[in-house]
């Protein structure tokens, strides 16, 4: 899996917006979706075995199905969305970036605050 | 409540409303040191810089920028925010223990209702509406919690306020060091009766107190399962009432039922008391 | 089958009947001089189907000052209820659903309208532009703004207002305790709203990012502009919060769930939570565009550049992201323990550095500038010290253990009238009257402006800086009486005669007005530049033609139009005839309209639980939107002929 | 009035162009790519809200006793497939392939439909033993965020039913190819949100 312009012709243009402008590319095998339908079913697999298999327990195991959850964000994005591709300011991963970090300092936050120092011994 | 202690978060009775103050103050002197100079400088630049003909300051249209004058003012900030920041940090964390080791502590349970307080004292038995009488000089434990909408219990002689939520149970350490009566109020508004939801601490010697208990259990009804009910449903305010006992577990088990019983940390100060 | 609550439809209080026939009076008389002059088919087409961004914004901008008058007469009626201890004027029931509705509609109907009024005017203007990105989702973000607005008022007539504070604290909110319509005309009406402004969030940030005329890079981008792209920002990952919040509210409500109720497993603190991580970057959405206004005021009127252009762009920054870190900051006294309370503490504090950051540029911007000061520039120095007062005592706020002895007080109360009006009304008044020229053409007149601005900022210290004193006294807030001997009595009296004067300056600012209007043809401002400012607005003629731009400029430098003048090139700078094309402009469109009237529906029904009423109005919705997704909507092209003939008749060509 | 082409106002150069050179269908993707973040930050309250909820199950049926394995791993693997084939349906969009795109769209709504279908069992299974919304503060952020999910993904399927409908009767043209690449992002977006569904509520839940 060399780079995405490779395996698809022009169509990059198209991941980024550029929708307009329409003019058809010849045909390739969309090798790209492939890898990113197989790497997802991959990453969902170990998450199921992880869990149902009780390979790690508590934490640690919160820990890696975390990761692998993240992971297929990367996977959507790069292979399904084609999140850095296309012409002009790539804003849009400014925006979805703050967006991830405002997710987590929400999430992070309002759990931290509900929790009424549950951990915090006086 | 007399006349020169119209201002009450400025005369504290006790050692957490000092330190509040203190903290007040703090912050007072520090943004006055910013907002001073400011306003000068704003009387002296618009009167200094007007346009009009025979004005002979500087004009330099082009000027805009200035390396010192900007390290200045992001600077001064930061320092003012960070000694502010480190009384606020010490303070914070301060306030949630026991303002005197040395004197065993007293407990006394809030309860907020619709639309009064109500006093439960599981050391003593009694219970009280309105009026919550705690001896001098001793650290009071207030344990708080609501069976109405969310309030706040607040005597600001004695400290700032705690929320009352319902299935929480907050601690809020407080203490009177001197003898008097106290202006207490709802701290966040509760609907139709919230306006009157006044209350007054009394603070009495522990002798006195210990008579007044005394008296109570001698002297008051008790407040039984149903009177309770009748308390909660009644959504109307109430006059100052005294109790020589309440039943048991009633703040327990209205902690739990709305909620407590998901939190550690509610089952854990519920217990400590018990 | 009537619901429940009918009882409530018919109540026998005077203050509503007085409500009732009000509103029924005006409505009519406002339909008889509709039809009179036989003007429904010009307001049809000249405003209710309209996509222009300078329509909409001076759309929002009436609305706001008619919503302005609405939470003004609310405060009023407090101030009368509150003069003395033990009045009997308002009722607590009266004075809780007042106290409500003027803390909702003056943050979400006055302040956002007013400042979604700047942007739309300003922006594409500024940037040279001759839109916003997407005009007819402008305007339904105005249409679902005006209708959300109406569904909260109206519920004073029918049906009953909410009661329970601006913020609308479950549980207090849950059935159990409060189930009249009242809170599903807050909910919806704030729902409705919401939609709007995460629209026009997402519509500025693209406009801005991606309309710029060439060579206006973001570094040259004036500072309103950048102000309205923080904004912005800050409404699409804000506005999310509110509408979950609001929605989990609903559901309780109208299904019966446990997310915020007592029992069951719902925990009412969550709403307290979920309702400031909106709440609390909600205030810098109306402050961030008041310090916009003021970054094209102050240099204007001085003469000179803004001092620290730079400084200003990394001070709106981190502002906006450290807008949302610090939102606990409401609750300190939950007790979520000393580690929350102290983080929040300190990130609150911390916003103090770049706001005085923009205190002191401003300031130097003055400094070895020549100071004139017209009614813009007045509000705007009026916005300094007023200002730095209120952020001074939202310090005072922020050290959590002060905050324990502050927290729902009047204390509390002057701090945010101080921002709020001191910063966010203040900044919008400079606004206005600075763009006034721009949006109609002459100016608003100078003397009667002035004696408004006195009496604002007069009846403004008089109102509330008693209200510090009363919070040190032990006020709390929201408390419809209070006893005599507390010591209260006088100081709320003197708040209750600021009010007043407050008032007579509004209705200064509304005679302002209508004498201008009256007197516009010698206020007219005949140069389009009649500050002498310094941004691509004033390279127009005032009004600016409806395409903005005959031809789009291509910006070399900050401060363009000041350096154009300034070397004498505003000759060269006009359009030359042989330049001019043909413009592609977008079509008007009644749909925006009738989409936010399905949406009102969709809200009466959800008020009132009327489930088929909400499933006509979904069903208009979705009508509408598949017949906009059918449709092949190209705009329209202005020949170039016509555009040459306007610039003609402008004297531009 | 002489003015060069090196003149740094530009006046000389200053760009031909109308309002319109900003490609409306360009800009309308990156709208939608903000509109996207909007929608992250609502799911990420809705994930706070059951996050902190979970707990609270008020003695009623919790996690374990609610979540049926094989249930939702179907899904999961339903959901995953439709992301596959929608990533087909824009790649052979491209290419101009009329039919097969329409095949791929259709397969991606049906597979959709498949999802939505077996979620609303679940849903009802889980009433029938009386989970219902008002049953517990875990259930009622259960079926919240769960449902609103569910609810995308109807508003997908409905948004591509539409799209169908003018690919059908318009062929290819760049305003529907801007759409099918909106729907595009869309759907994907829902997969990643789908991918915490199931680690968050429903791995978590049986661990
Ligand atoms: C426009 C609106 C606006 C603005 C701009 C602000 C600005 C600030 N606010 Fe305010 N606030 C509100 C509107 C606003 N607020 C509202 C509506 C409420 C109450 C809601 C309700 O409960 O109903 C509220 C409540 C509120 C609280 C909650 C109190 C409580 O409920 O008990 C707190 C606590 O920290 C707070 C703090 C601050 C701080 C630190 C700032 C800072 O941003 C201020 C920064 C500005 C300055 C500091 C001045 C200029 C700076 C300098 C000149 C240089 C440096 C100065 C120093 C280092 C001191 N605000
Ligand atoms: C932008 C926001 C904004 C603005 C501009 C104002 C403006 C004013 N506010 Fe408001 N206020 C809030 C936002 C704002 N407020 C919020 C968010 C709350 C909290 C609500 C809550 O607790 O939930 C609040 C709460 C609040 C309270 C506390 C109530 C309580 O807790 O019990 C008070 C009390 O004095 C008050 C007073 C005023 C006054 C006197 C004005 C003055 O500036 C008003 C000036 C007057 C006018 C503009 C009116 C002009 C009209 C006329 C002259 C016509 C007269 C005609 C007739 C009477 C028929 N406000
Ligand atoms: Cu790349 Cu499809
Ligand atoms: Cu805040």
């Amino acid at each position: 899996m060399s780079s995405h312009a490779a395996t698809h012709g022009g169509h990059q243009e198209s991941g980024n917006g550029h929708g307009g402008g329409f003019t058809p590319v010849e045909r390739r095998f969309p090798w790209l979706h492939v890898v990113g339908y197989v790497l997802s079913l991959l990453l969902t697999v170990l998450a199921f075995l992880a869990v149902l298999h009780h390979w790690l327990s508590g934490n640690p195991l919160v820990t890696v199905i975390m990761v692998l959850a993240v992971l297929q964000i990367v996977v959507q994005l790069f292979f399904f969305m084609h999140f850095t591709e296309g012409h002009g300011p790539k804003y849009h991963i400014l925006a979805l970036g703050f967006a991830l970090f405002f997710t987590v300092a929400f999430v992070g936050g309002s759990i931290w605050i509900m929790s009424f120092g549950d951990t915090q011994a006086y | 409540m007399n006349g020169n202690a119209q201002f009450l978060v400025l005369n504290p009775a006790g050692p957490v409303a000092r330190i509040e103050l203190h903290l007040i103050v703090v912050s007072i002197i520090l943004v006055l040191i910013i907002v001073i100079p400011v306003m000068l400088l704003l009387a002296y630049i618009t009167r200094r810089y007007r346009d009009h003909p025979d004005n002979t300051a500087p004009y330099m249209p082009e000027w805009s920028e200035s390396k010192l004058l900007e390290i200045i003012w992001w600077g001064i900030p930061v320092a003012i925010v960070g000694i502010l920041g480190v009384y606020t940090v010490y303070d914070t964390f301060a306030l949630v223990r026991p303002p005197m080791k040395s004197a065993s502590p007293l407990t006394v349970q809030v309860t907020s209702l619709n639309w009064k307080w109500l006093f439960q004292y599981p050391d003593q038995g009694i219970a009280t509406v309105n009026e919550v009488d705690i001896p001098a000089n001793r650290p009071v434990q207030f344990v708080i919690t609501a069976n109405s909408p969310m309030n706040g219990f607040w005597v600001p002689q004695l400290g700032g306020q705690e929320y009352a939520m319902p299935g929480m149970a907050m601690r809020l350490w407080l203490e009177a060091d001197k003898p008097g009566i106290f202006y207490g109020h709802g701290g966040n508004f509760t609907g139709r009766g919230y306006a009157k939801m006044a209350f007054h601490v009394v603070s009495r010697p522990q002798r006195d107190f210990d008579r007044w208990v005394k008296l109570v259990k001698q002297s008051s009804p008790a407040l039984t399962q149903s009177g309770y009910q009748q308390l909660v449903n009644a959504q109307s305010n109430t006059p100052t009432l005294l109790f020589s006992s309440y039943p048991a577990g009633s703040f327990e088990r209205t902690i739990r039922h709305q909620g407590g019983m998901y939190m550690q940390r509610d089952l854990s100060i519920i217990n400590a008391d018990r | 089958m009537l619901p429940h609550y009918w009882p409530t439809l018919v109540t026998g209080d005077p203050l509503i009947y007085g409500a009732d026939a009000s509103i029924g009076l005006v409505s009519i008389a406002i339909v008889f001089v509709l039809t009179y002059y036989k003007k429904w088919g010009w307001l049809w087409r000249e405003w209710l189907t309209t996509v222009d961004h300078k329509k909409i914004g001076i759309l929002y901008l009436i609305a706001a000052l008619l919503m302005l008058f609405r939470g003004g007469v609310d405060a009023l009626l407090m101030r009368t209820q509150l003069s003395r201890p033990n009045l009997h004027f308002l009722a607590a029931d009266h004075y809780d659903q007042i106290f409500t509705t003027h803390g909702t509609i003056m943050i979400l109907f006055v302040a956002m309208p007013l400042i979604f009024a700047m942007f739309n005017i300003v922006v594409p203007l500024q940037i040279g532009a001759r839109d916003v990105a997407y005009p007819y989702l402008n305007a339904i973000s105005f249409w679902m703004f005006f209708f959300g607005a109406l569904l909260l008022n109206i519920s004073f007539v029918i049906g009953g207002s909410p009661d329970a504070g601006w913020v609308s604290y479950a549980p207090l909110t849950e059935n159990q305790f409060d189930h009249g319509p009242g809170e599903n005309f807050y909910i919806m009406a704030l729902q409705i709203t919401g939609i709007g402004s995460m629209a026009t969030g997402i519509n500025f940030i693209i406009t801005i990012l991606r309309m710029r005329a060439p060579g206006m890079t973001l570094m040259r981008m004036p500072l309103f502009t950048w102000s309205a792209l923080a904004a912005s920002i800050v409404v699409i990952y804000a506005f999310p919060a509110l509408t979950v919040a609001l929605g989990l509210l609903l559901i309780d409500r109208v299904a019966g769930a446990h997310f915020f109720s007592m029992d069951h497993g719902g925990n009412p603190m969550m709403y307290a939570n979920l309702f400031w991580i909106w709440g609390h970057p909600e205030v810098y959405i109306v402050i961030l565009p008041a310090f916009g206004v003021l970054n094209e005021v102050f240099p204007a009127f001085s003469g000179k550049r803004i001092f620290g252009y730079s400084t200003m762009v990394a001070s709106f920054m981190a502002i906006t992201i450290l807008s949302f870190l610090l939102w606990a900051h409401h609750f300190f006294t939950m007790g979520a323990g000393p580690g929350v309370n102290a983080f929040f503490a300190l990130a609150s504090m911390a916003i103090g550095i770049p706001t005085g950051v923009k205190v002191f540029n401003w300031m130097f911007t003055m400094y070895r500038g020549r100071v004139r000061m017209p009614m813009p520039m007045r509000w705007a120095v009026g916005f300094i010290p007023n200002f730095v007062v209120g952020g001074a005592t939202g310090v005072m706020l922020a050290t959590a253990p002060g905050d324990y002895q502050y927290h729902n007080s009047y204390f509390l109360i002057a701090h945010f009238h101080q921002v709020l009006i001191g910063g966010t009304i203040y900044g919008m008044f400079a606004g206005m009257y600075f763009w006034w020229p721009k949006m109609f053409g002459f100016l608003l007149e100078e003397r009667i402006g002035r004696l408004a601005f006195w009496l604002w900022n007069v009846g403004f210290y008089v109102t509330f800086f008693p209200q510090y004193l009363l919070g040190l006294m032990g006020m709390t807030r929201r408390i419809y009486t209070y006893p005599a001997g507390m010591g209260w009595s006088s100081l709320n009296l003197l708040s209750t005669v600021g009010a007043v004067i407050m008032g007579l300056g509004f209705l200064f600012i509304v005679w302002n007005i209508l004498y201008s209007v009256m007197h516009r043809s010698e206020l007219r401002d005949v140069t389009g530049d009649p500050w002498n400012a310094r941004s691509l607005e004033w390279s127009l003629p005032s009004p600016a033609p409806h395409y903005n731009f005959a031809v789009i400029p291509t910006i070399t430098r900050r401060d363009e139009w000041w350096e154009i003048k300034k070397y004498g090139r505003t000759e060269d700078y006009r359009p030359q005839p042989g330049e001019i094309q043909d413009i592609h402009m977008p079509n008007n469109s009644g749909r925006p309209f009738l989409f936010s009237v399905a949406f009102f529906v969709v809200g009466l029904g959800f008020v009132f639980e009327w489930y088929a009423v909400v499933i006509l109005g979904f069903a208009g919705v979705l009508a509408i939107m598949l017949h906009r997704s059918q449709e092949v909507d190209d705009g329209h092209q202005i020949p170039a002929d016509e555009i040459r003939h306007e610039e003609i008749a402008l004297g531009r060509l | 009035m002489a003015v060069t082409k090196e003149d740094a106002w530009g006046v000389q150069a200053r760009s031909q162009t109308t309002g319109s050179t900003h490609d409306e269908n360009e800009l309308r993707v990156a709208g939608f790519w903000v509109f996207l973040a909007t929608d992250m930050i609502l799911f990420a309250c809705l994930f706070a809200t059951y996050i902190v909820l979970r707990g609270n199950t008020d003695g009623g049926p919790g996690p374990r006793q609610l979540f049926d394995v094989t249930g939702f791993t179907e899904e999961t693997f339903i959901l995953l497939t439709s992301s596959f084939t929608c990533g087909l349906a824009t790649h052979v969009m491209h290419e101009g392939r009329r039919r097969a795109l329409v095949l791929w769209l259709s397969v991606t709504a049906l597979l959709g439909l498949l999802f939505v279908g077996l979620e609303v069992s679940e849903f009802v299974r889980d009433v029938s033993v009386s989970a219902t919304i008002s049953r517990s503060g875990f259930l009622s952020g259960f079926f919240t965020l769960v449902g609103t999910h569910g609810c995308h993904v109807s508003l997908g399927i409905l948004w591509m039913g539409s799209i169908l409908f003018q690919v059908m009767r318009q062929g290819i043209t760049p305003a529907i190819a801007r759409k099918l690449t909106i729907v595009g992002l869309y759907w994907h977006f829902l997969d990643v949100v789908w991918v915490f569904l199931f680690t968050v509520v429903y791995l978590m839940g049986v661990m």
